[in-house]
């Protein structure tokens, strides 16, 4: 009895003890891919911490979704080619549970544990912003996909590379759609969360919007996971402006476009960087989705003609509908496509040594289903321009923007709340 | 600042303030009488709107018609909680029952996320967003109704606390918990009563909110967080009291929202500070209903 | 004859005390010890985490001043945390600081936060007290989300690498190590000297406290201020360490209820508690995390651990470790016997 | 007695809302004598002692000790002063030893300012020994019987060696055999050279102990003079009847339902 607390701190020890030791053993469970180092067949392992709980748990789930998609294709084809012999890939992949801390631990745990040749991006740019660090740290390459705030990339990295445009690009699309519609479009308003992603996004809209000549009447944030916005919308209602323009996440989207139709605010466009093309906005807002358009990294509807696994988007859907059973929003396409501008940077480099592959992915050009993969010195994929997506009345997503690309012509203008 | 910004502002703010009072009530008489601070009250609420969610969605039962229903359910959930988990710590020192009951909110939360999955739904009945106008003032009419079902519910609860002798029970639980012996009042179970009834109106306040917003697992902190400034605001101990909290706490949180989007909630907490600070006696007036 | 009696087991408690006392501190050292030479044979994660613990452990060590030996229960000590950590990384950036000085800067910064804010909020008690300082902390919070030309807003600030890179992760753990070491010392310091006795003599009566001739406003600023150190020394370090500061994740709640977590599990008011607890906390986490099939309830198996304590030893494991009381069945029920309605 | 005034209200009054606890009360406390305070229930006798103790802001009037006025000064300056008081409802620091107890009396006290914790706690153990509780010096408080905890409340006091000391009913709950070593106790305390003023409702003990009585009423003076001749006078005795008779109805209104 009298030893209970000597033995007690001695299990904590020896519980701290082991743990660091051997740790090293620990954490297979998650592996999604299988296999690790290769003896004879080589396996190329690719790492990530993904937010599968928390505020980013949908979200993670299509980033999750489209690199096993990825994973199961390309093995269906043998592999990755590195120089005469092809490898098999495999994936390693962890909850973050959306928190940037766990992010952290969770990367480097894949770096210096579990020993993964390779690291794709978690989802948000808060976490990107983390992971990017120990990646650099570890000098090994980090393709991502999720994070389209510039300032990750500004800090000199050598081994980070997005694949998706980034913010400051997301809602111009929609402007350029908007002046072609109806030339006499004057103004603007724009509402922005206070996230570093989404102040990007609208600080690019209003740079662009006022290049353009519009007007901006309107321009503020919102706080953080808000709950109501209707204040918002009350002053913007007051402003009454041709085009209005939300950045942020799906969240606030929703609660725009509700309190918007609550408060009866119509204008003539209605766009958001995020939100009107994933599957939730429709099933959560029913008929209200109608009209409202939103940028879009990818679309199905892209008419892309690639010689990557999927080929083409419509392939990519299809495959994507068939294993999930809803369609690929675009997080789950950008997803993919981190790990085809891996293949194709590693086929090019021959190897798997971690410089080779990166100098190989600085040089990347190529073009996959998802759009044409090429980046920037800093590491950004400025050269993909981004589409604009319609909810038609029909229940349906239709390409609207750019016109070559487009399924279906732009309705203009929004059909007002009070005359539906 | 535009005229019509500031008359659409007042009507937000009184219709905001209708659901908040119901937010804060339930959290009120738990603090007031049990003397605990119900860091779980926001999951509840959380709850509630998904009972009114999943009616709606799996049986198409109309979101205001499962008011009542989501009231039982909490109900039973908030008794079966403190009948057997807070009342074993009840008199222990706050920071013990301050932590059962942030641990709670965690369990409730991580649960909902693991069975319902992370993502935004939203409750939409064929009238929402229709509304009325009045000049160029909006009412969308689901607000309105949320704001008189809470004024009904408030009453209720004013009457059921005075005139019953279970009401009466509980606010001499609250007075004076030997005196309340004496009278042969079961203060276990008076105390489970009471936890059980501000969770019911959690849940009440839970399915309003689902219908004017879109809910989700984490919904319910900032609810919880609302409910004890409107209880500081207002002075804990009174009916009344909560009701002229809430309506100060629309009317900061409304105006902070349109002049200042972006410091939304820090004005609101620095207020509750000032406040606390110039009567932090003042405001802690004797914790029992009348 | 009954004094007597009293007398020697008194004597005897007295005796077993010092032993086990001598014991526990055997241990923590050769704890301490094995720590100090674990970056040897540890991976990049283990030394991630364990980093990661000590400015958690810190930072516990800091809220037992305020929560634990004062009895106020602060919820808003995050705010330290982040304003230490921004402190720091805007001389860094702004005023070219080395290091070592903007950690200074950050940590006196969040030290004069808390005399300026301890002054009006310390006159509260009680639930208020708890809720004015996690609305402090929030509020604080969100200016600097918002503050974009000052804080840089939600774009938040990067900072440089910890240059040669090999040795960073070394650096911070044995920084964040330190800290540890010296919340500890700075402890036992204090609670062998008045400033200790007052703050446990305003733990248990305040008025008795005020009339015995304490100054009892001076010392719970003291003790807010010194947790306000060791939070704000931990989220300079932190802000280095992870190379960039966001407000969203420096002035999170999560960081005061782990705080207050991990020394209510190791033992509010104890030297040793808060860094015993940080271990239990962090390392459970940790494990459950990563080593056992609960897939993502993870979370849920966390509260209920909580809500065990708290039913059935709110005093934290000090209380058996220290010889306080008995690790039996009847002292876990005993509790529940002393606090059901 | 020698007449030198240590301390000295002028016209204290405390007004809670609109009545007053306490009105307008002029007493003297002589150095080296034992002044007893009674008077019934409600009569305002703690409130008193919270007003000039600084627990309380007197409304009006002002407190005097040792020629120095003092209304108004926080509790703790007025304890390092040289003025102790000990609680009705004792207020032991139940989460430290009998010995720390005692040791945070003699480090903030009178004395307390040149006095390292170490000092203060080696004074402790003389302030134990004096009121016969060495052998206890290191339970937990939580663990002292009632008559301990009042003597503990003492030992608290008289380690913060007052020259003036207030004892709020120290004898309250305690069997006769207690209550003589109380007396004996108080008698041993004022012969180190302590003026004390007890308040208290052991009749026995205000006539065994003190020198002068000063009886309160409704917060005002009732009576003040030496024992004898005021346990004897008309109006006390009176006033203690008409408070049994208070008392029972007080009881009655209870039994039946709030409002």
């Amino acid at each position: 009895m009298k030893r209970s607390f000597q033995i007690l701190l001695a299990v904590l020890m020896i519980a701290a003890m082991v743990l660091t030791a051997c740790g090293k053993s620990g954490g297979e469970k998650q592996a999604a891919g299988g296999g690790q180092q290769g003896g004879e067949k080589c396996v190329i392992t690719f790492g990530a911490a993904v937010s599968l709980t928390g505020k980013y748990a949908k979200e993670g789930e299509y980033v999750k979704n489209g690199y096993n998609l990825y994973v199961e294709q390309i093995n269906k084809h043998g592999g990755i080619k590195v120089g005469n012999k092809t490898c098999e890939v495999a994936l390693k992949i962890y909850d973050d549970e959306s928190n940037a801390d766990r992010s952290a631990q969770l990367v480097e745990k894949l770096i210096t544990e579990d020993h993964v040749q390779f690291l794709l991006g978690p989802y948000g740019s808060g976490n990107t912003y983390a992971t990017t660090a120990i990646a650099e740290k570890y000098q090994v390459p980090m393709v991502e996909a999720n994070g389209a705030a510039t300032k990750i990339f500004k800090r000199g990295f050598k081994y980070s590379f997005a694949v998706l445009t980034p913010a400051p690009y997301y809602l111009r699309g929609i402007i350029d759609m908007a002046l072609d519609a109806d030339p006499n479009i004057k103004t603007v308003a724009i509402v922005a969360e206070n996230g570093a992603f989404a102040l990007e996004v609208a600080q690019g809209a209003k740079d662009y919007a006022e290049e353009k000549g519009l007007q901006v009447v309107y321009f503020d944030k919102y706080t953080k996971n808000t709950k109501d916005v209707s204040s918002l919308i009350t002053a913007i209602k007051a402003k009454n402006p041709d085009i209005l323009l939300g950045a942020g996440h799906l969240q606030d989207t929703l609660l725009i476009v509700k309190q918007a139709k609550d408060l009866n605010v119509s204008p003539k466009v209605f766009g958001f960087s995020v939100g009107p093309t994933a599957p939730e906005f429709r099933k959560a807002l029913g008929k209200d989705a109608d009209y409202i358009v939103g940028g879009a990294q990818w679309t199905p509807e892209l008419k892309i003609q690639s010689d990557d696994v999927f080929g083409t988007p419509q392939k990519f859907a299809e495959l994507y509908k068939a294993k999930y059973g809803e369609m690929p929003p675009y997080q789950a396409a950008e997803s993919a496509a981190a790990l085809i501008a891996y293949q194709k940077a590693i086929e090019a480099a021959g190897s798997l040594d971690k410089d080779k592959v990166r100098d190989a992915l600085a040089s990347l050009d190529f073009m996959s289903f998802y759009g044409r993969l090429k980046f920037n010195e800093q590491g950004m994929n400025v050269y993909k321009p981004m589409a604009v997506m319609q909810n038609y009345p029909d229940g349906k997503l239709y390409t609207v923007w750019p016109k070559e690309a487009a399924t279906k012509p732009f309705i203009y203008p929004f059909k007002p709340w009070d005359q539906r | 600042m535009g005229s019509l910004e500031l008359t659409q502002g007042v009507v937000n703010a009184i219709l905001l303030s209708g659901t908040l009072a119901l937010v804060a009530i339930g959290f009120s008489i738990v603090w007031g009488i049990l003397n605990i601070i119900n860091i779980a009250h926001g999951a509840f609420i959380m709850l509630g709107a998904y009972v009114t969610y999943w009616l709606f969605t799996l049986f198409g039962i109309d979101p205001f018609l499962s008011i009542p229903l989501s009231m039982v359910t909490l109900f039973i959930v908030g008794y079966v909680i403190q009948r057997y988990l807070i009342n074993l710590v009840i008199r222990a020192p706050l920071l013990v029952t301050f932590l059962l009951t942030f641990a709670l909110e965690i369990v409730i939360i991580n649960l909902a996320t693991f069975f319902w999955k992370g993502d935004l739904r939203s409750v939409t009945p064929a009238y929402s967003g229709a509304g009325f106008t009045i000049g160029a003032v909006q009412i969308p009419y689901v607000r309105l109704g949320a704001f008189v079902i809470s004024l009904l519910l408030t009453g209720l609860l004013h009457v059921f606390l005075t005139y019953t002798k279970t009401g009466n029970a509980i606010r001499a639980t609250g007075m004076d918990i030997d005196a309340a012996r004496l009278q042969g009042v079961k203060i276990a179970q008076s105390y489970a009563l009471t936890f059980a009834l501000g969770s019911a109106l959690a849940g009440a306040a839970g399915s309003l909110i689902s219908i004017s917003f879109p809910i989700d697992p984490t919904m319910g902190g900032a609810y919880t967080l609302r409910a004890f400034l409107i209880c500081v605001l207002g002075g804990l101990g009174s009916i009344p009291g909560v009701m002229l909290g809430a309506l100060l706490y629309a009317f900061i949180e409304v105006f902070s929202g349109i002049y200042a989007p972006g410091l939304k909630d820090a004005i609101a907490l620095f207020v509750l500070v000032f406040v606390l600070i110039v009567r932090p006696t003042g405001i802690a007036g004797k914790a029992f209903y009348h | 004859m009954k004094k007597s009696g009293e007398l020697q087991n008194s004597q005897q408690a007295a005796s077993k005390k010092i032993t086990r006392q001598k014991v526990l501190l055997g241990l923590v050292g050769v704890f301490v010890v094995l720590l100090a030479v674990l970056p040897l044979f540890a991976s990049g994660f283990w030394m991630r985490t364990l980093t990661l613990l000590f400015l958690l452990a810190a930072m516990a060590e800091g809220w037992n001043f305020i929560g634990g030996y004062t009895g106020y229960a602060a919820f808003g000590n995050v705010a330290f945390f982040g304003i230490g950590a921004y402190g720091t990384a805007l001389s860094m950036l702004r005023l070219h600081f080395p290091f070592f000085l903007a950690l200074l800067v950050g940590a006196a910064a969040a030290m004069l936060f808390a005399v300026l804010v301890g002054l009006p909020v310390l006159r509260l008690k009680g639930h208020y007290f708890a809720i004015a300082t996690v609305a402090l902390a929030t509020g604080v919070g969100e200016v600097a989300d918002f503050w974009t030309d000052f804080t840089g807003g939600a774009a938040g600030l990067t900072l440089p690498f910890f240059r040669p890179i090999q040795l960073s992760n070394y650096f911070f753990y044995y920084m964040a190590f330190v800290l540890v070491l010296f919340g500890l010392g700075l402890t036992y310091f204090i609670m062998k000297r008045k400033l200790g006795y007052s703050w446990l003599a305003i733990r248990e009566d305040e008025d008795a406290a005020k009339m015995m001739g304490i100054n009892t406003t001076w010392s719970k600023v003291v003790a807010f201020a010194l947790s306000a150190l060791m939070a704000g020394l931990a989220g300079g370090i932190y802000a280095y360490w992870n190379t960039f500061v966001l407000a969203e994740e420096v002035f999170k709640i999560e960081y005061t209820l782990q705080m207050i977590l991990a020394t209510v599990l190791g033992g509010p008011g104890t030297v040793f508690g808060p860094f015993i607890g940080a271990f239990i906390y962090y390392i459970l986490i940790t494990l459950l995390v990563f080593f056992l099939p609960v897939g993502q309830l993870h979370a849920t198996i966390l509260g209920l651990i909580i809500i065990l304590v708290m039913v059935f030893t709110p005093q934290g494991v000090m209380d058996f470790l220290s010889g306080r009381k008995r690790l039996t069945l009847s002292a876990l029920l005993e509790n529940i016997r002393t606090h059901k309605v | 007695m020698n007449q030198e005034v240590i301390f000295e209200t002028q016209g204290i009054t405390k007004y809670f809302g609109g009545l007053a606890a306490v009105d307008n009360v002029d007493m003297k406390i002589y150095k080296g004598e034992i002044l007893g305070l009674i008077g019934p229930n409600g009569a305002g006798k703690t409130t008193f002692v919270n007003t000039i103790t600084g627990m309380l802001r007197p409304t009006r009037g002002r407190v005097i000790f040792k020629g120095q006025d003092i209304t108004g000064w926080p509790a703790y300056r007025v304890g390092r002063l040289g003025i102790a008081r000990t609680f009705q409802i004792v207020k032991p620091f139940l989460g430290m030893t009998v010995r720390e107890n005692v040791a945070v009396g003699a480090m903030f006290g009178h004395k307390g300012k040149n006095r390292t914790a170490r000092q203060a706690l080696e004074k402790a153990d003389e302030v134990l020994e004096f009121v016969e509780m060495g052998h206890l010096r290191n339970h937990f408080a939580d663990q002292l019987t009632l008559a301990y905890l009042k003597r503990l409340e003492l030992a608290k006091a008289l380690a913060m060696e007052p020259e003036l000391l207030f004892l709020d009913e120290v004898m309250a709950g305690l069997n006769s055999r207690e209550i003589e070593e109380a007396m004996e106790m108080i008698r041993k305390i004022n012969a180190s050279g302590v003026t004390l003023l007890i308040i208290e409702h052991v009749m026995k003990a205000i006539a065994g102990v003190t020198h002068r009585v000063f009886v309160l009423n409704f917060g005002t003076e009732l009576a003040q003079g030496s024992p004898e001749e005021v346990l004897n006078d008309p109006r006390v005795i009176q006033a203690y009847l008409g408070e049994k008779f208070v008392e029972r109805q007080r009881r009655m209104q209870q039994a039946s339902p709030q409002q």
